[in-house]
C-alpha cells in the first residue's frame, strides 16, 4: 500500500490564533484514518487546507507522492479529493441529482443544457454501486440527516473523489445511522478509496479507524494504529492530562412538580405536528431529561414550554399554575430560566457588550429597570459578577459577545440563566462546542441546582450527559416519548434504539424510571 | 426574521397566492357577468374596457420596462445580490438609449448603448458589492442615486434642459391578420421590445431551470459555500448575474425612451418608480421568470385601465385617487399573499475561505 | 432582506471609524465629483473657458462649484450671520434631522422605513388642514402656545399611524416593509394631491395649496429674518429631539427592546421581547418623528400645504445612513445634506453648471458610506505599522466550534 | 466636440467675481449689459418644448434686441422657489433689475419675496400678485383654447386627411389632456370644452389629467386610450407630457392640437399631426416686462391681461397642415374669435360651467 496523503509541516496562521501548528501526518492509501481531538484543536482547519479551502501558512501538500497547491477546492477535486463538511454543503431546495452534479453537470446541446436526464442516471448508477439509498428526486430539504450524508458521500464519488475527507460525520447520527456509515466506509475502502474522518469520540474512533492522528492545539501530538492503542491512551494525548468521566451525583428525594406539561403538542414552520402528545413532569430537586437525536421535536417542545412558540393544544403548568397564557417575559419573570440551543442566534446578542447582555431577559425588571429607564450601574456590576463567578475569559464585561469564544459565551449565558434565581431551568445542550474544563463546571453548577431544591429540564444528544445527570431519562423520537427509563439501569444500546424509534428486544419495564407512571399516560 | 418565519411564509404564500388569484377570478367572473347582462352599466364599460384590444396593447406597452427589470433583479437576487439599484439602472439607460440615438441616428445603436451604459453601471454596483463588500441595499440606493442626478445632469449639459430631444422611435410590428383579432390582436400589433420581453421571459426562465449557469446562479443565492466547495467561482456567478441584471434593465430602460423617443428627467424622471415595481412584480411572483411576468402585466393592466377609466369618466373617482388603485393593490396582495421566501444568502457577502 | 446585517455593519462599526469612513466618502466623493465636472465642461458649449488645467479650458469651474457649493450655502457669515443663505441652510437641516432620525429608529429597530416621506407628507397635511379650522376656535391671546403643540401633536399622531400600517403589515402579515412604504408613499402623495386640491383646497388661490394656516399657529422666527422660512424654535427642537431619542435607545427598556430586535429578532424574542409588538412600535415611533417633520415643514416653511412636497423621506434615509443610525450623527449629516440643498441652489445662480450634480455628489456619498472595507483597505496600505489584530473577528458569528459529541 | 469655442458665438459665460459672486450670463454687446434680469421657470425645466420655452424666448429676443443680460434657474420643487426668487432679489453682484417669475405657482412665495425686497422689481407671469413691485401678466386661455375646441369639434366631424392623420367621421369623439389638475389648466379644459360644444353639441370631449407636466408616457398612453376608443383630435395643456400626446396621434395617424407655443415648430417631427396650437405668448409678457424695465417704464403692481384681442393668444394652423384645413373650418374659427372679442360669445373658465 502507497501513501495516499502527506500533509508536511502545516502551519495556518488566523489572526490571533494558530491553528495548525507545523503538522505532519501520512495516510495510507484504501485505509479509515481518523483525526481526533478536542475543540479548536486545529482538525477542520487543517483538512480546509487538505482540501484547498485555506492556504496553508507554511507547509506542503503531497498527493500520491506529487507535492500540489491548492488555492480553491477546484483543484483539490481535480486531484481526487472531496470533503464532507460538518455543516454540509447542500443546497436545501435543490433535488439530490441537482445536487450531486453541482458544479459537473453534464451537458447537451453544446453546454446549452444540463441534460437532467443522464445526471439522474449517473446518481441512480452510483448509488446502486455503493449500495446507498437515496431518492435522486427528493429535495434536500425533505430528506434526512443520514440520508443528506450519503448524498455528500456520493457528491464526492461522483466528482472522481479517491480520498474522502468526512468532518464529524457521525454527530448527527443515531447510534444505528453510526453503523450504517461505518459500514458505507467499509464498502468505500475495500473499493479502494481512502477515508479521513475527524472526531472527538474515542469508540468510534477505535472501531472504525485503521490508524489515528491526535492534534491539541494545532500540533500533532502522535499517530498511532488503532489495534495497538486503547481508549484511555488516546484520551490523555488528546486532553493532554488524565480524564475522569465520572460525575458525582448525590442522590436526592425529589420534591414536588414545579413544571408539568400535558398532552402538549406543537406544530413547527411548516404546520406539520412535530410534537404529539407528550406529557411529562419535573419535579423540584430532579433532573429530568431528554435524549432523542436532533431533529425528533426536542426543540419545538422547549420552546413551547418557554414560551417562544404557540401550543396546539394541551398544558404546561408551572408550580401547579397552568401557563398557556403567559407570554415569555412573564415565564422569565416568574423564575423560569433558560439556556438556549443556540447561543449565537438566541442566547446572546452578538454585537452587545456583556453588559448588555447580561440583563437580557431582565430589562424590564427591577433592579435593572425602573420606569422604563435602565439602571446601566447595576446592571454592570450584575455581569462583573456573572464574569467573576463563573470564570468568564477574557474578564472584559466591555467586550462584545462576539469576541468571546464559544465555551466563554455559553458559561455567561449559563450564568446568566442561573444568577436569575430560577426555580426552573430548562437546559438545552448546554455544553455543546464547550471544552472539558468548561463542561465539568457547568456541570457540576447544574447539579448544584438540583441540590438546592430547583427543577432542570435537560435536552442534550450527548448520551453521556443526560444519562449521567439526569435522575429520569425520556427519550423522543418523532414528537413522541418512547419511554422514560432510568438512567442509571438502561444500556447505550437499548437507548439507542429507543432513540431509533424501536423498543429493544431485551426491554424490561423495570428499566422505567416510573414503572407507576408509564410516559404518555394520564393521571 | 428567522428561517423559521421565512419558511412559514412560503407555504402560507403558496395558500394565500392560490386565494388571491381565487378572488381576483372571482371578481372578474361577476364584472364579466354583469358585464354580458347589463352592457350598457358600469360594469359592462368596465368589461368591454378591460377586454379591448387598446388597454391590451397598453399593458403590454407598460410592462416591457419593469418586466425587463424584473427579469434583471431575479437574476441578481437569486445569485444572493439584492439589486435594489434597478431603478437606476433603468434610468440611466433611458437617457443613454435617447441620446446615443440622437447622435447616431438610430434608434437599435441608441438600445445597445443604453445597455453598455446600465451595465457599466451594474457593474460598478457589482464590484461595490463583492470586491469592498458593501452593503447591498445601500450600494443599490446609491446607484439609484447617481443615476437619478446623472441623466438629468448629463441631458443639461448636452441639451440645456433636463428633458432631451425628440429622437426617432422604434416603430412596431405588426402581423397582419393576427393583430385584427381583438384584445388577443395586441399581441400581434406591438413593438419590438413587447416581443423581446416575452423571449427574454422564456429565455430566463430556461436559463434559470435548465442550464448549468442557471443552477449555479441559485446555489450561489442558497447557499453559496456548497457551490464553492463545489468547485465553481461564487464571485465570478454573481458577478455575471449583477452583470446580467444590468444588461436586462438596460433593454428595458431604453425600451422605456425609445418608445417615445424623448428622456425627460425632472423629479423622477420617466422612470418614475418602475424599478421598484419591479422589484414587486418577482417578489410577488416568487422569482419565477413567468410569475414575474404576470404580476408586472397584472400591476400594468391596472394601470391601463385606469388611464382609460379616466378618459371615458367610467367610475366617478377622483382622478387623483384612480392613480392609487395600483398601488393599494399591491399593498393588499401584499398583506394577503406575505412574505416570499427570499434565497437564503441573499444579500450576504460571500467570500471564498470564510468560515 | 439584509436589515440585520445593514444595522450590524452601520451600528457596529466604532463611532470613531464611522465618522473618518463617512469623512473619507465625502471626501472621494468631491474628487469623483471635480472628474465629472470636468469632464460635463468639456462636453458642452461656451464662449470663454470658465477654469483652464494644464493648458485646457474647461467650461465649469469646480473650484468655484464647491466654492458656491459649500461656502455660499453659509452666505456671507460675517457681514451677516442671520442671512437668508444660512437660514435656508438651517431650514432645511431642522427638516431633514426628522426624517433622518426617522429612518435611525426603524433601522435601529431592524426595519427599512423607506416611508418617511408619506409619513411626513400625511403628518404635514392634516396639521395644515386642522390648524386653520381648530385656529378659529381659540381665543386670539393664547393662540401660539396652543396652536402650536397642537399642530406638532397632529403631525406625530398621523404620521405615526401611518408609520404603524406597515409595521402591522410587517408583524402580522409578514408583508414586507421596503414594499410597502414605498407604494404608501405613493398613495400618500396622490391623496393628499386630492384633498388639496378638492375639499381643502384655497379658494384665493390658483395654486393647489390649502387654506393658510393663520400667523400665530406658526412659528415664531426668533433672531432670523421672517421671510427666510427659519425658526430657531424648530431648529432647537429638532436638535433636543434627537438626544431625547438618542437617550430612549440607549437608557431606556424600550429602546433595549428596539435594538435587541434590530439586531438579532431571535434573541430578542428570547429576551422576552414580543418581536411584533416592537414592530409596530419602533414604525410608529419612526412614523411619528416623520410626521413631526411634516408638521415643521408646514408650520415654518410653507404656511400652508402644498402637494409636490420635496424628498425630505430619501434625503432622511441617507442622512441616516451617513450618520450610522445614530441619532447624534444624524445631527451632523443632516447638516450636510442641508448645505448640499441650499448650496445647490446657490450653484444654480452663481454658475452655469446643471445643479443635479448635487444628486450625483448625493448618491456618490452614499455608495462610497456603503463601502467601509475599501476604505479600511486603504486605511491598512496606508497606516501599515497600525496592529492588524485589533478589532473583533470578521466572521459571521460562525465561531465557537458548533461540535457535538 | 465641446468645450470652450472661443468663436464669441451666442453664448458667452462670463465669470466676474471677486467675491465669489460669480455670474454667467448671455449678452450680445461688448460691455456691461443694459439690464440684469433673473428668470425663475416653473418646475418641468426648460425643453419641454412649451410653456418655459416660450418664456426663455421672450428673455432671448429682449437679450438680443436690448442687450440685457440675463441668468435662469430652473427649481426643481414648488418649495424653492421662494429661495431662487430671494437669491436673485439679494444679488450685489450683478444686481439684478428684473427678477422674471414663470408659472403661477411662485405666486404665494413672490408675495412674500416683494414684500422682504420693496426695491427689487419682479414681473410674474400667470397669476396676479398685489405688490407695488410686481408687474403681473395673465392670459385668456380659455378664450384660445375655445377657438382650438371649434376647430376640433367641427374636424371630427369631418372627413379630413392630411398628413400624417385622418379623422373618423364616424365617430364625434375628441380628447383634452391636461398635466396637473388645478385652476389654471382648467381654464384650458373648459375653454375647449365650450368651443367643441359651440361646434356641434353632440360631440364627445374625453378628458384625463395625468398629474404631471413632465411625463410624457403617460400622456401618450392617456391619448392612445382615447385615440383607441374614437377620438381623432386630442388637445393637450400639459407641457412635456404633451410630447407623449403628439407620439401617440403619429402613430395612430389622428391630430393634435399643440400649446403655449407653435409646436409644429418646436416639434418639428410631429409637424404632420399637429393641426394647430394654442399659443400663448408667455414670450411677449416677458419681452414687455423686459422692455419696460429697460425703457424705465415698469410699472409695479399693475396686471396685464392677455386675451385673443391683445394676440396674448391664439390659434395658430400647423406649419405643415394649416395650409390644409379646409377653409370653411378656418371661417368659422375666425369668426368665432371675432365674436369672443366683441364679447358676444362668453367663455367659461371652469370645466364644469360648459
Ligand atoms: N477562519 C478562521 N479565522 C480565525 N480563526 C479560526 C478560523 N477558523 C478556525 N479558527 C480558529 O482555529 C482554531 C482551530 O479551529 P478548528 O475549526 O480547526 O478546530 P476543530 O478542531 O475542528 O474544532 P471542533 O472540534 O470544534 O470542530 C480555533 O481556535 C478556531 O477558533
Ligand atoms: N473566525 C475567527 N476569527 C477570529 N478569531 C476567531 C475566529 N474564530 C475564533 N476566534 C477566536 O479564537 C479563540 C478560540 O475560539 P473558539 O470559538 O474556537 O474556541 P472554543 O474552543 O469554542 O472555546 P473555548 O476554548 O472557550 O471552549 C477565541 O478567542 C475566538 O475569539
Ligand atoms: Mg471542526
Ligand atoms: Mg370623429
Amino acid at each position: 500500500m502507497s501513501t495516499a496523503v502527506r500533509l508536511a509541516g502545516i502551519t495556518k496562521w488566523f489572526p490571533g490564533v494558530i491553528a495548525n501548528d507545523d503538522v505532519d501526518m501520512s495516510v495510507e492509501g484504501g485505509t479509515v484514518h481518523a483525526l481526533l481531538g478536542e475543540n479548536g484543536a486545529g482538525k477542520t482547519t487543517l483538512m480546509n487546507v487538505l482540501y484547498g479551502l485555506y492556504e496553508p501558512t507554511e507547509g506542503t501538500v503531497y498527493i500520491d507522492g506529487t507535492p500540489r497547491s491548492f488555492d480553491s477546492p477546484r483543484v483539490a477535486i481535480d486531484a481526487g479529493i472531496g470533503m464532507i463538511h460538518q455543516h454540509f454543503m447542500l443546497v436545501d431546495p435543490m433535488t439530490v441529482t441537482e445536487n450531486i452534479t453541482l458544479g459537473n453537470e453534464p451537458r447537451k446541446w453544446g453546454g446549452l443544457a444540463t441534460d437532467r436526464k443522464t445526471a439522474r442516471e449517473e446518481v441512480v448508477e452510483l448509488s446502486e454501486r455503493y449500495g446507498f439509498d437515496v431518492d435522486p428526486d427528493a429535495r434536500i430539504e425533505d430528506i434526512s440527516v443520514g440520508a443528506q450524508q450519503r448524498v455528500e458521500i456520493l457528491k464526492a464519488i461522483y466528482r472522481g473523489a479517491d480520498v474522502l475527507i468526512l468532518d464529524e460525520p457521525t454527530a448527527v447520527l443515531t447510534p444505528q445511522e453510526v453503523e450504517e456509515l461505518f459500514a458505507v466506509l467499509e464498502e468505500l475502502t475495500a473499493q479502494g478509496k481512502t477515508i479521513i474522518f475527524i472526531s472527538h469520540k474515542l469508540g468510534e474512533v477505535l472501531e472504525a479507524a485503521d490508524e489515528v492522528t491526535v492534534l491539541r492545539d494545532g500540533k500533532n501530538v502522535g499517530t498511532v494504529a488503532t489495534d495497538e492503542t486503547t481508549r484511555e491512551e488516546l484520551a490523555e494525548l488528546m486532553v493532554g492530562r488524565e480524564v475522569l468521566m465520572e460525575v458525582d451525583k448525590p442522590a436526592i428525594d425529589a420534591g414536588d412538580s414545579l413544571l408539568s406539561v400535558r398532552d402538549l403538542s406543537v406544530e413547527d414552520e411548516r404546520d406539520v405536528e412535530v410534537v404529539e402528545d407528550v406529557s411529562f413532569e419535573v419535579r423540584s430537586g430532579e433532573v429530568f431529561g431528554i435524549a432523542g437525536v436532533d431533529g425528533n421535536g426536542q426543540a419545538e417542545l422547549v420552546e413551547a414550554i418557554t414560551g417562544l412558540r404557540p401550543q396546539e393544544s394541551g398544558t404546561v403548568s408551572f408550580e401547579g399554575e397552568p401557563i398557556d397564557e403567559w407570554s415569555r417575559r412573564k415565564r422569565i419573570r416568574e423564575g423560569m430560566a433558560y439556556i438556549p440551543e443556540d447561543r449565537q442566534e438566541r442566547g446572546l446578542v452578538m454585537e452587545f457588550d456583556l453588559v448588555e447582555n447580561g440583563i437580557l431577559g431582565s430589562q424590564h425588571a427591577e433592579p435593572f429597570a425602573s420606569d422604563g429607564r435602565i439602571d446601566w450601574d447595576t446592571s454592570r456590576s450584575h455581569a462583573e459578577d456573572i464574569i467573576q463567578k463563573y470564570d468568564v475569559r477574557p474578564p472584559n464585561a466591555d467586550a462584545d459577545a462576539v469576541s468571546f469564544s464559544g465555551g466563554n459565551q455559553q458559561k455567561f449565558i449559563v450564568g446568566r440563566e442561573f444568577e436569575r434565581d430560577p426555580s426552573v431551568v430548562v437546559a438545552t445542550h448546554p455544553t455543546r462546542g464547550v471544552d472539558i474544563g468548561s463542561t465539568e463546571f457547568i456541570h457540576e453548577r447544574l447539579l448544584d441546582l438540583r441540590r438546592e431544591g430547583k427543577g432542570v429540564l435537560l435536552i442534550s444528544s450527548k448520551l453521556e450527559e443526560v444519562q449521567g445527570l439526569s435522575d429520569r431519562l425520556a427519550v423522543m423520537y418523532e414528537g413522541k416519548i418512547m419511554d422514560v427509563v432510568d438512567p442509571e439501569t438502561v444500556t447505550e444500546e437499548e437507548l439507542g434504539l429507543l432513540m431509533a424509534g424501536e423498543y429493544p428486544d431485551s426491554y424490561e419495564s423495570s428499566r422505567r424510571a416510573d414503572a407507576a407512571e408509564p410516559a404518555g399516560e394520564r393521571r | 426574521m428567522s428561517e423559521a418565519t421565512l419558511r412559514s411564509g412560503l407555504t402560507r404564500g403558496i395558500d394565500s397566492r392560490l386565494l388571491v388569484a381565487g378572488i381576483a377570478l372571482f371578481g372578474l367572473a361577476v364584472i364579466g357577468v354583469l358585464g354580458v347582462l347589463f352592457p350598457s352599466s358600469d360594469a359592462g364599460q368596465l368589461l368591454s374596457i378591460m377586454t379591448s384590444k387598446s388597454t391590451m396593447s397598453a399593458t403590454l406597452r407598460l410592462s416591457v420596462p419593469i418586466a425587463f427589470a424584473a427579469l434583471g433583479g431575479i437574476f441578481a437576487e437569486k445569485s444572493g445580490v439584492i439589486n435594489i439599484g434597478l431603478e437606476g439602472l433603468l434610468i440611466i439607460s433611458a437617457f443613454g438609449g435617447v441620446y446615443f440615438t440622437d447622435v447616431t441616428g438610430s434608434p437599435w445603436l441608441g438600445v445597445a448603448a443604453g445597455v453598455a451604459a446600465s451595465t457599466l453601471l451594474a457593474a460598478v454596483f457589482a464590484v461595490v458589492c463583492i470586491e469592498f463588500r458593501a452593503d447591498q441595499i445601500i450600494a443599490g440606493l446609491a446607484i439609484w442615486l447617481i443615476a437619478l442626478g446623472l441623466a438629468p445632469f448629463a441631458s443639461q449639459v448636452v441639451y440645456g434642459g433636463p428633458n432631451t430631444t425628440n429622437v426617432p422611435t422604434v416603430g412596431t410590428i405588426t402581423v397582419p391578420y393576427l393583430s385584427e383579432l381583438g384584445m388577443v390582436g395586441a399581441f400581434f400589433d406591438a413593438t419590438p421590445f413587447v416581443y423581446l420581453m416575452f423571449v427574454a421571459v422564456a429565455l430566463s426562465w430556461w436559463t434559470l431551470n435548465r442550464t448549468a449557469f442557471g443552477r449555479w446562479v441559485r446555489a450561489s443565492g442558497e447557499n453559496p459555500k456548497a457551490l464553492d466547495t463545489a468547485g465553481v467561482d461564487v464571485q465570478r456567478v454573481r458577478y455575471a448575474a449583477a452583470i446580467l441584471s444590468g444588461i436586462l434593465a438596460g433593454i428595458g430602460g431604453a425600451a422605456l425612451s425609445l418608445s417615445l423617443g424623448q428622456f425627460t428627467g425632472n423629479g423622477p424622471t420617466m422612470v418614475n418608480g418602475k424599478g421598484f415595481i419591479a422589484i414587486v412584480a418577482y417578489l410577488f411572483g416568487n422569482y419565477n421568470p413567468i410569475g414575474a411576468m404576470l404580476s408586472t402585466m397584472l400591476f400594468a393592466g391596472l394601470d391601463a385601465l385606469q388611464l382609460t377609466l379616466q378618459a371615458r369618466d367610467v367610475f366617478a373617482i377622483p382622478q387623483p385617487l384612480v392613480r392609487t388603485i395600483p398601488y393599494v393593490t399591491v399593498i393588499i396582495v401584499l398583506a394577503l399573499v406575505g412574505r416570499t421566501r427570499i434565497p437564503e444568502a441573499a444579500g450576504d457577502h460571500y467570500e471564498s475561505g470564510e468560515d | 432582506m439584509s436589515v440585520k446585517d445593514v444595522v450590524e455593519r452601520l451600528v457596529g462599526a466604532s463611532a470613531f471609524e464611522r465618522f473618518l469612513i463617512s469623512g473619507a466618502a465625502l471626501l472621494l466623493s468631491i474628487a469623483v465629483g471635480f472628474v465629472l465636472i470636468l469632464a460635463a465642461g468639456r462636453m458642452t458649449t461656451c464662449g470663454t473657458a470658465a477654469a483652464t488645467y494644464f493648458g485646457v479650458g474647461f467650461c465649469y469651474d469646480p473650484f468655484l462649484i464647491y466654492d458656491r457649493l459649500f461656502l455660499g450655502a453659509f452666505g456671507n457669515l460675517s457681514a451677516n450671520p442671520l442671512n437668508g443663505q444660512f437660514a435656508t441652510t438651517l431650514s432645511e437641516t431642522t427638516i431633514l434631522m426628522f426624517t433622518g432620525v426617522a429612518v435611525a429608529v426603524a433601522f435601529r429597530a431592524g426595519i427599512f422605513n423607506i416611508g418617511t416621506q408619506g409619513q411626513l407628507v400625511v403628518g404635514g397635511l392634516v396639521t395644515a388642514v386642522a390648524l386653520p379650522a381648530v385656529a378659529t376656535t381659540i381665543p386670539a391671546g393664547i393662540g401660539a402656545f396652543v396652536l402650536l403643540p397642537f399642530g406638532l401633536l397632529l403631525g406625530a399622531l398621523t404620521g405615526g399611524i401611518y408609520g404603524a400600517i406597515p409595521g402591522a403589515l410587517k408583524a402580522y402579515a409578514d408583508a414586507n416593509e421596503v414594499i410597502t412604504t414605498i407604494m404608501l408613499n405613493f398613495v400618500a402623495t396622490s391623496v393628499a394631491l386630492y384633498l388639496a386640491q378638492s375639499h381643502f383646497k384655497d379658494p384665493e388661490s390658483f395654486a393647489t395649496q390649502t387654506v393658510a394656516i393663520p400667523d400665530r399657529a406658526l412659528f415664531p422666527s426668533v433672531v432670523f429674518n421672517p421671510r427666510d422660512d427659519f425658526s430657531l424654535v424648530a431648529f432647537g427642537l429638532a436638535v433636543v429631539l434627537l438626544v431625547a431619542v438618542y437617550l430612549i435607545l440607549e437608557r431606556t427598556s424600550f429602546g433595549y427592546d428596539l435594538r435587541t430586535s434590530g439586531l438579532q429578532a431571535e434573541a430578542a424574542e428570547y429576551g422576552g421581547v414580543d418581536a411584533a409588538r416592537t414592530v409596530v412600535a419602533s414604525m410608529t415611533f419612526s412614523g411619528a418623528l416623520a410626521g413631526i417633520g411634516g408638521a415643521i415643514y408646514v408650520l415654518m416653511v410653507l404656511g400652508n400645504f402644498q402637494p409636490g412636497v420635496p424628498d425630505y423621506g430619501f434625503d432622511g434615509i441617507t442622512v441616516s445612513i451617513l450618520a450610522g443610525n445614530n441619532p447624534l450623527g444624524v445631527g451632523l449629516a443632516a447638516l450636510l445634506f442641508g448645505v448640499l440643498k441650499s448650496g445647490s441652489i446657490v450653484v444654480d445662480v452663481a454658475t452655469d453648471v446643471p445643479p443635479q450634480l448635487v444628486g450625483v455628489l448625493r448618491g456618490l456619498i452614499i455608495l462610497f458610506v456603503a463601502m467601509p472595507e475599501f476604505f479600511r483597505l486603504i486605511g491598512r496600505r496606508i497606516w501599515t505599522f497600525e496592529d492588524e489584530s485589533t478589532g473583533r473577528p470578521v466572521t459571521d458569528g460562525g465561531v465557537g466550534g458548533e461540535s457535538d459529541e | 466636440t465641446g468645450g470652450p469655442s472661443g468663436d464669441g458665438g451666442t453664448e458667452t459665460t462670463g465669470s466676474s467675481g471677486e467675491g465669489g459672486e460669480s455670474e454667467t450670463q448671455q449678452t450680445t454687446g461688448a460691455s456691461e449689459p443694459e439690464a440684469h434680469v433673473g428668470v425663475v421657470y416653473a418646475t418641468g425645466g426648460l425643453g419641454d418644448g412649451s410653456f418655459n420655452d416660450q418664456a426663455q424666448q421672450g428673455i432671448q429676443q429682449a437679450a438680443d434686441e436690448y442687450g440685457v443680460a440675463y441668468n435662469e434657474a430652473q427649481p426643481d420643487e414648488v418649495s424653492q422657489f421662494q429661495n431662487f426668487q430671494q437669491q436673485f432679489a439679494s444679488s450685489t453682484n450683478p444686481n439684478y433689475d428684473l427678477v422674471a417669475c414663470i408659472g403661477y405657482l411662485q405666486a404665494d412665495s413672490l408675495s412674500q419675496t416683494a414684500q422682504s425686497y420693496p426695491d427689487q422689481e419682479f414681473m410674474i407671469v400667470d397669476s396676479t400678485v398685489d405688490a407695488d413691485n410686481v408687474a403681473s401678466y395673465v392670459f385668456k386661455e380659455h378664450q384660445g383654447s375655445f377657438l382650438a375646441g371649434q376647430m376640433a369639434g367641427l374636424l371630427t366631424t369631418q372627413e379630413f386627411s392630411a398628413g400624417d392623420g385622418q379623422t373618423n367621421p364616424d365617430q364625434k369623439t375628441v380628447g383634452f389632456v391636461g398635466g396637473v389638475e388645478g385652476g389654471l389648466i382648467a381654464k384650458f379644459e373648459a375653454g375647449f370644452k365650450a368651443g367643441v360644444k359651440n361646434a356641434d353639441d353632440s360631440v364627445e370631449v374625453q378628458s384625463t389629467y395625468v398629474g404631471s407636466f413632465n411625463d410624457p408616457s403617460a400622456g401618450k398612453e392617456a391619448a392612445l386610450s382615447m385615440y383607441n376608443s374614437g377620438a381623432d383630435i386630442v388637445y393637450h395643456a400639459a407641457g412635456n407630457t404633451g410630447t407623449g400626446v403628439f407620439q401617440a396621434a403619429k402613430e395612430q395617424g389622428a391630430f393634435a392640437i399643440g400649446v403655449d407655443r407653435d409646436q409644429s415648430l418646436t416639434k418639428p417631427s410631429f409637424a404632420g399631426v399637429i393641426l394647430g396650437s394654442m399659443v400663448k405668448r408667455v414670450d411677449t409678457a416677458v419681452y414687455n416686462a423686459v422692455e419696460s424695465v429697460v425703457n424705465g417704464e415698469f410699472e409695479g403692481g399693475s396686471t396685464v391681461t392677455l386675451g385673443l384681442e391683445q394676440d396674448g393668444v391664439a390659434l395658430v394652423y400647423g406649419d405643415s397642415l394649416g395650409s390644409e384645413i379646409p377653409s370653411d373650418v378656418k371661417d368659422s374659427v375666425s369668426s368665432v374669435r371675432e365674436e369672443i372679442i366683441s364679447g358676444s360669445i362668453s367663455v367659461p373658465t371652469d370645466p364644469s360651467e360648459v
